[in-house]
């Protein structure tokens, strides 16, 4: 079992590394086609289907400055999955290194305790937790935006901030349900 | 006969969307042009009927004509109602020699013997598929033209489908089915579904199938992602191997649209934690049943994504392998994994 | 009675095929030869007339059989209702004839199904078929088939208030098993207030137990519940599975088809299809309650006149004008679909001042349940939502809130769950200006419910969308603000902050949830500053909020002033722009002003006590803008900004610390140039010190002014108060003291 | 952003008109517009991203020609290494004097078989043996038969054999007239694959010759209507007509042997019955019985015996 480390490679000049894991690899396809658009700094996009990657293509692989995971949240494998990844990686990536994106919250077929779940999870582990509309083009374009505001933090392309710092403030939270109570 | 005709007729008028009425009836071309045109199909169907009867009684058409009209129809919209697919099997030694003209007179003969009052007709598609309906009486009845059975069969091959059959007409068609075809017996395929041409491909095996080969197929190249320089995949190899065996089980290409599976459970309970029902000796009987738009196309993407593992259960794989879409699981006497037995 | 004998004879089949015997068939030859004679000659004397004559004053009995009198009149009246529709005449009486029964039951569909209305459907025809159903033996199918026409041509009946009337009566059918569906979705449409009593309730209660959660009667108890929430007790579930289905089926090709056809005359929404009732058949019919219905109820006005004299109650689709409003204010009838009441400016009137709020139940409940279904619990997933029709939907809610200038709680509500799974892209404007209409949340809540989740948008998301959300949250303090000015009773601090969003809110509640908001602003533009390396956009946008924050002790007299953090401060004055920097000059003027007066307040009550130190902050701040931008002493106050003197000899600027100011500041320089070639036109090396000196200086500075930078101007003339020629460039600023 | 001039406030007197403002204009939406108008923007200079294309393009390139050259160096030793065999004959005894790169050696003899091997799998496709792939770890083979006609290649039919105790197909794209069970049945038992597949072969290529046929018939002979046929190809009605005598004549083709692609039995049909006997078409029987059915139907035409 290879950990993926955040330093173990040098940083190439003005370049950040995104590493996108969803299980369906329907979105991140899409997603990744929109990223490499970006034309301020040389964008490399690697695609996964889960955690741990194959061995065989370490030495091509440039270190990966932010770890997606992309979870649909109307099928439970793809959390599971995602739950099951993250033990792959260096606990240094958790300092701002890793955020979740949920595709399809606003689904009917979504069971509110998945989405809880999530949140839990993306809470107890200090990170970033994005929502993205899959469905459409401009969903996909600001999902791609959004990242790439993390990242270019993450890969240390922004001055006077750090990953560990904008995750603090965008870290997510579990709301205790109070609000169900008084809006239902 | 004269009203029997008339309700045939007013039935068909239901039945037929107007969209495809306009064409169906320029197909069956016992309209003079002129009436043709002057039909108003914007006015009830009830109206547009009366109109068509009125027509047919000038044209001096009889029922045979209507049910000509029905045939047209059907053929060129069957997927409506439930059908069967059965197997001829342990053909005579001149089974393959069959040809239509002894096929036609074998089976109405025969059948006219089985039961009188059966009105039968036949048509030669252009796809060399026989096309039979059935119009069932009994002996005291004539035969009811409003509920006909439907039969398609491919010379020479051991499938035919069947439409709108009760189990007492079964015994009867499958009779004169095995004399006139030159086989001793016919089973179940155990393959039904609303889509006519789903189930004939399937059994016809007209859809691209895959296999293992030496050299890279062509799923490789078709499933190439347009490789943008800086977007690396990690898994790749992983994928397409996923996807040939996927296509392998499943077929590639666009598939038969294949719309249930239906998989009766026979096999014991099994689960620690409920002790009553896993002492229970006898087997804990469950249906299981798959829907889908395209029920092979969606497994295969299951398979091709990794959301079924692979190498796929056969379970699955033997749906297209076997043609059916009706399965009886039970315990295998040796060994706890369950098995597909063709009963029933 | 005879009726019953008949009911013996004829074989009860839909469309009547009782053609196997010879006589029928003959008969229907000739009906249908009838039918083409009608086609051929075009009515020299109108055929049709004398059909309806037929059936209104056809005598009981009458046999069907064989009947080719009555034939050829029903198909006359077929092609006439399938090809324009009947009158409402037409149609009270062919209702009558079907459902009295007078030729036997088993016409009864036949005629129902022909009952396409060209304008409207007479009220009491409905009625008196109503009472038929009580008395006479009508197959339940046909019932149903009933029914379900009433529902379909809901909206086309020109009047209510006798089916409310009978409401009871209708009510008794719940009980019957087939029917029930159909009857609840009926009774809903009808429900109101005083509808609702206990053993009503009780009824249904019990009827849910007998045929389990049935989703129809849990949107007819749910709406119970909104009208009177004491009685009914039973909890709703957040999401119910589907509404009412939707029963127009038989008649929706047909009904379309004439509406289509005399669109001109009158536009009716195709009755209930488009109210929220449809769930079932939403896979069909994407966003079928999105598009509003246009509010009308089938009538046109000639007739209206004369109804309306024999009627009490008006539609509100009549009303035109105020004016008319006001004087039918008491005699309203609100239309089956409140989401239509948004969509015109005289309803929305209405919902202002009325005062019995069921209308406004009804609008929430509705609205409520909408927004929830199109937005959180999409049945595709989201893949059309950015349709038009959503779209059009927000803006027609965002201009009913505008125009009410205040916000419905149901949509407030969706708008907290909204913001925790949204994107930050969907919709972006329409949710954003949503959001701004929210009314005052109570500081304990707002952390959650709208910081967090806008906090964490807001920092991972494009400058674009930083920009509009603190717009949006401007735009929430402004309404704040303004609701407070207008709300506000001298007596006692109690206001209450929207009549409909009964949140009454002490004013130190108030001013916590102020406070809460701008510290919350205060900090998103500090870091965003950081974050997007000092955007000038963004910095405009923020120095737009202050504006606002500013002045909040003398415009809408509520007494706080909160002073912006250095982080927003310094990055202003510093700014490249000399727009920005003339806008905080002018933000700190009204500080002045404001806190000015606060100290003149405070000596007449204790009431407002400004913190001291939010005074010293405040002179700290004007010390050193008057430090930078007139006597270019930058960086040396050190209060707010310490910088080592290392780092500003590296600059390689010479004298550094004494040079910065209104003529070195890069916003300026461009200016101090001109200015410069204006001052010495003939000068050919460039010196701009020169303009420090006593006089240029002082030309210098009302060049500027003239340049239209009033708030230096006003920053001049407010905060610095000794101007001495001798000494030169030194100034004192006017600090406050306490 | 003179966009946000729009009122936002509706027209206060109450017309019943619907409102018909756009709230959504103004600031909110024009900073959307802004937006999507900065990503058009940033999107445009592609240039830079083509030129990394173009060098990945290169890197690829250089990558290729390096492992070309290897390959080619592999090849001059393995020539090498092969004459050196040839002229050293047997002699393994000076093998071991060889001692500088021994093991070298043993790859290039191992490289050498490699391509012998490859070389003699070339040759047995090419006298027609069968192509077999392993599948599901040697548990099953995949046997791929190519049909071809008058040396034109046509359908290609694959099978996946279990190959357990008795050979048994698992699965296979032969049309379900070709009784495959019956084929099977004998060889399986004693795994006798050539004695299952060559008869199989036989068959699928007669069929595929006479689908082939059928279809030059339809397209050479417009003349000739094909009046009756099936999908095994095994009956063929074709309707003639003779210009000299002015009738015409019914020709039915019988291929009871489904292993041939030549008629087992030709029968006329005409009301004249002398025609029939006349030795012409005497001729023209033996003519279709030995020849395939397009061919004949050409040479009659050139005796025109039909038109």
């Amino acid at each position: 079992m290879s950990l993926l480390k955040p330093f173990s490679r040098r940083p190439a000049l003005n370049t950040a590394t995104i590493l996108l894991v969803e299980r369906e690899e329907e979105f991140q396809q899409r997603l990744a086609e929109v990223l490499v658009e970006e034309t301020a700094v040389t964008l490399n996009v690697r695609l996964a289907k889960s955690l741990p990657l194959p061995f065989e293509n370490q030495h091509s692989r440039p270190r990966i400055d932010l770890v997606v995971f992309i979870v649909n949240l109307t099928s439970e494998l793809s959390l599971q999955s995602a739950r099951a990844s993250l033990k792959y990686l260096d606990p240094g990536y958790f300092l701002g290194k890793v955020c979740f994106m949920a595709t399809n919250a606003r689904n009917a077929a979504v069971p509110q305790e998945r989405l809880d779940t999530l949140r839990g999870l993306a809470a107890s582990l200090r990170c970033t937790l994005l929502f993205a509309e899959d469905q459409t083009a401009d969903g996909a374009t600001n999902a791609s935006e959004r990242l790439l505001t993390i990242l270019k933090v993450a890969a240390g392309l922004v001055p006077m901030t750090t990953a560990l710092y904008l995750s603090n403030l965008t870290m997510c939270t579990v709301p205790s349900n109070t609000n169900e109570v008084d809006f239902d | 006969m004269e009203d029997q005709m008339k309700s045939l007729l007013r039935q068909l008028v239901r039945r037929i969307p107007i969209r495809f009425l306009k064409v169906t009836l320029e197909k069956w071309g016992r309209l003079t042009v002129a009436q043709q045109q002057n039909i108003d199909f914007t006015q009830t169907k009830w109206a547009l009927a009366d109109e068509l009867i009125a027509y047919s009684e000038e044209n001096r058409l009889t029922l045979r004509h209507i049910t000509e009209l029905e045939m047209i129809y059907v053929i060129d919209n069957p997927n409506q109602g439930m059908w069967h697919a059965f197997q001829l099997v342990d053909p005579e030694s001149d089974a393959p020699a069959v040809e239509l003209m002894q096929f036609k007179e074998q089976f109405k003969s025969h059948l006219n013997e089985l039961v009188r009052n059966v009105s039968v007709k036949m048509k030669k598609n252009t796809d060399e598929a026989v096309w039979i309906r059935i119009a069932w009486g009994d002996s005291c009845s004539r035969p009811n033209n409003m509920r006909p059975t439907y039969v398609v069969h491919y010379l020479q091959t051991p499938y035919v489908f069947v439409t709108r059959l009760t189990s007492k007409q079964k015994t009867l068609l499958s009779q004169a089915m095995i004399i006139a075809t030159r086989h001793q017996a016919i089973k179940d395929a155990h393959l039904s579904g609303r889509n006519f041409s789903a189930i004939r491909d399937l059994l016809m095996q007209e859809y691209e199938q895959v296999f293992p080969a030496k050299y890279p197929s062509a799923l490789v190249e078709r499933n190439q992602i347009a490789a943008l320089p800086n977007i690396e995949r990690e898994q790749a190899e992983a994928e397409v191997n996923r996807l040939q065996m996927a296509c392998e089980a499943f077929g590639g290409g666009k598939l038969p649209q294949l719309q249930s599976v239906v998989y009766k459970l026979e096999t014991k309970f099994k689960d620690p934690s409920n002790q009553t029902f896993t002492e229970r000796e006898k087997p804990f009987n469950c249906v299981v049943t798959f829907t889908s738009k395209n029920l092979l196309e969606s497994l295969r993407h299951c398979a091709s994504s990794g959301i079924a593992s692979t190498p796929i259960t056969p379970l699955l794989s033997s749906i297209p392998r076997r043609g059916r879409n009706y399965f009886v699981i039970t315990d295998k006497v040796s060994g706890p994994s369950s098995q597909i037995n063709p009963t029933v | 009675m005879e009726a019953m004998q008949y009911l013996s004879e004829s074989p009860d089949s839909i469309n009547s095929s009782s053609n196997d015997q010879p006589v029928s068939n003959r008969n229907l030859n000739r009906s249908q030869r009838i039918a083409e004679k009608e086609k051929r000659k075009n009515e020299a004397e109108d055929p049709f007339v004398a059909a309806v004559k037929y059936f209104s004053d056809v005598e009981a009995g009458t046999p069907v059989m064989g009947n080719d009198v009555f034939e050829g009149n029903l198909v006359v009246v077929e092609k006439v209702a399938y090809a324009e529709g009947l009158p409402p005449d037409a149609i009270s009486v062919m209702l009558e004839f079907a459902m009295s029964l007078r030729m036997g039951t088993s016409l009864c569909p036949r005629v129902l199904k022909c009952l396409i209305p060209a304008t409207v459907v007479p009220q009491d025809a409905v009625v008196r078929a109503v009472a038929w159903l009580g008395v006479s033996k009508i197959p339940i199918s046909t019932q149903v088939l009933f029914i379900k026409w009433v529902l379909t041509v809901f909206d086309m009946i020109d009047a209510k208030d006798q089916l409310r009337a009978i409401y009871g009566f209708i009510f008794s059918f719940v009980t019957e098993e087939n029917l029930c569906p159909f009857i609840c979705h009926l009774l809903y449409l009808l429900t109101t207030k005083q509808n609702v009593r206990v053993f009503r309730i009780r009824k249904l209660l019990d009827l849910q137990d007998r045929l389990g959660k049935q989703p129809f009667l849990l949107h007819l108890l749910s709406l119970y519940k909104v009208f009177c929430p004491e009685l009914v007790t039973l909890s709703v579930p957040s999401r119910m599975k589907r509404g009412f289905r939707n029963h127009n089926s038989p008649w929706k090709s047909a009904l379309a088809f004439v509406q289509k056809k005399n669109s001109a005359a009158i536009a009716p929404s195709a009755g209930v299809t488009l109210t929220i009732k449809d769930q079932s058949n939403r896979r069909k019919r994407k966003h079928c309650h999105l598009e509003l219905p246009v509010l009308t109820c089938a009538l046109n006005k000639e007739s209206q006149a004369e109804l309306s004299s024999n009627r009490k109650l008006v539609p509100l689709a009549h009303l035109r004008s105020f004016a008319e409003l006001l004087e039918n204010m008491h005699r309203i009838e609100l239309p089956a679909q409140m989401g239509s009441l948004l969509s015109t400016s005289v309803a929305l009137h209405y919902l202002d001042c009325v005062q019995e709020e069921s209308a406004l139940l009804r609008l929430n409940f509705w609205l409520g349940y909408t927004l929830r279904e199109e937005f959180l619990f999409c049945r595709d997933g989201g893949a059309t939502q950015n349709s038009d029709e959503a779209l059009q939907f927000l803006n027609r809610l965002l201009c009913a809130h505008q125009f009410l200038q205040e916000g419905f709680s149901s949509s407030e509500g969706f708008l907290y769950k909204f913001l925790t799974v949204w994107d930050g892209c969907l919709m972006r404007p329409q949710i954003l200006g949503l959001l701004s209409n929210i009314p005052v949340v109570p500081s304990y809540k707002m952390g959650q419910l709208l910081l967090e989740p806008l906090k964490q948008l807001y920092f991972t998301s494009s400058p674009f969308f930083k920009c509009g959300l603190l717009e949006c949250l401007n735009g929430m303090l402004r309404n704040w603000l303004t609701w407070h000015s207008v709300y506000a009773l001298e007596d006692n601090m109690d206001i209450s902050i929207s009549s409909h969003t009964s949140i009454y809110m002490t004013l130190s509640g108030l001013k916590d949830s102020v406070s809460q908001l701008v510290q919350f602003v205060d900090h998103l533009a500090v870091v965003g500053l950081q974050l997007e390396s000092c955007h000038s956009l963004l910095l405009n946008f923020i120095l737009d909020f202050y504006e606002t924050v500013c002045d909040m002790f003398l415009k809408y007299g509520l007494p706080l002033v909160v002073l912006p953090s250095p982080g927003v401060f310094y990055p202003a004055l510093l700014a490249t722009d000399p727009v920005s920097v003339d806008r905080l000059a002018y933000i700190m003027h009204r500080y002045k002003v404001n806190l000015a007066f606060a100290k003149s307040q405070l000596k007449i009550t204790e009431a407002f006590r400004i913190s001291r130190q939010t005074f010293s902050d405040f002179n700290h701040y004007v010390v050193d803008m008057v430090n930078f931008l007139w006597n270019a002493k930058a960086f040396q106050s050190g209060v707010n900004v310490q910088l080592d003197e290392g780092i500003l000899q590296r600059s390689k600027v010479p004298e550094c610390s004494t040079s910065f100011d209104l003529v070195y500041h890069p916003a300026f320089m461009s200016y101090a140039i001109d200015f410069h070639h204006k001052c010495w036109p003939e000068r050919k090396e460039l010196d701009l010190s020169s303009i420090k000196h006593v006089k240029p200086w002082s030309w210098y500075v009302e060049y500027l002014f003239s340049q239209g930078y009033d708030g230096l101007e006003l920053f001049k003339r407010t905060n610095i108060n000794r101007w001495q020629p001798v000494k030169g460039d030194k100034e004192d600023s006017g600090t406050m003291q306490l | 952003m003179n966009k946000q001039q729009v009122d936002i406030f509706p027209t206060k007197q109450g017309d019943g008109r619907p409102l018909n403002m756009e709230p959504a204009k103004g600031v909110l939406s024009h900073l959307s517009a802004l937006e999507v108008r900065a990503r058009s923007r940033q999107v445009q200079p592609r240039q830079r991203s083509r030129v990394e294309e173009l060098r990945a393009r290169a890197e690829a390139l250089t990558v290729q020609r390096d492992r070309l050259k290897a390959e080619i160096h592999a090849h001059k030793g393995i020539e090498k290494h092969k004459t050196r065999l040839n002229n050293r004959g047997a002699a393994a005894a000076e093998e071991e004097m060889e001692t500088e790169d021994n093991e070298n050696e043993q790859l290039l003899h191992l490289i050498a078989r490699v391509m012998d091997l490859k070389q003699l799998l070339y040759a047995h496709h090419i006298i027609g043996g069968y192509d077999i792939t392993k599948t599901r770890r040697g548990k099953g083979i995949c046997v791929t038969l190519s049909t071809a006609y008058e040396g034109v290649y046509l359908e290609t039919y694959n099978m996946e054999l279990d190959v357990g105790p008795t050979l048994k197909i698992s699965r296979h794209n032969v049309p379900p007239f070709i009784p495959l069970g019956e084929l099977c049945e004998p060889a399986g038992r004693q795994k006798d694959l050539r004695g299952f597949l060559d008869p199989l072969l036989t068959r699928l290529n007669a069929f595929a010759g006479r689908r082939q046929q059928l279809r030059l018939v339809k397209e050479l002979h417009p003349s000739v209507t094909v009046m009756e046929s099936n999908m095994l190809c095994s009956i063929l009605v074709i309707l003639l007509s003779t210009p000299r005598e002015k009738t015409t004549l019914l020709c039915t083709l019988n291929y009871t042997d489904h292993t041939r692609c030549l008629p087992t039995g030709v029968h006329f049909d005409c009301e004249d019955k002398k025609l029939l006997e006349s030795s012409k078409w005497k001729n023209n029987r033996k003519l279709l019985m030995e020849t395939p059915v397009h061919k004949a139907l050409g040479a009659m035409k050139n005796m025109d015996c039909i038109g």
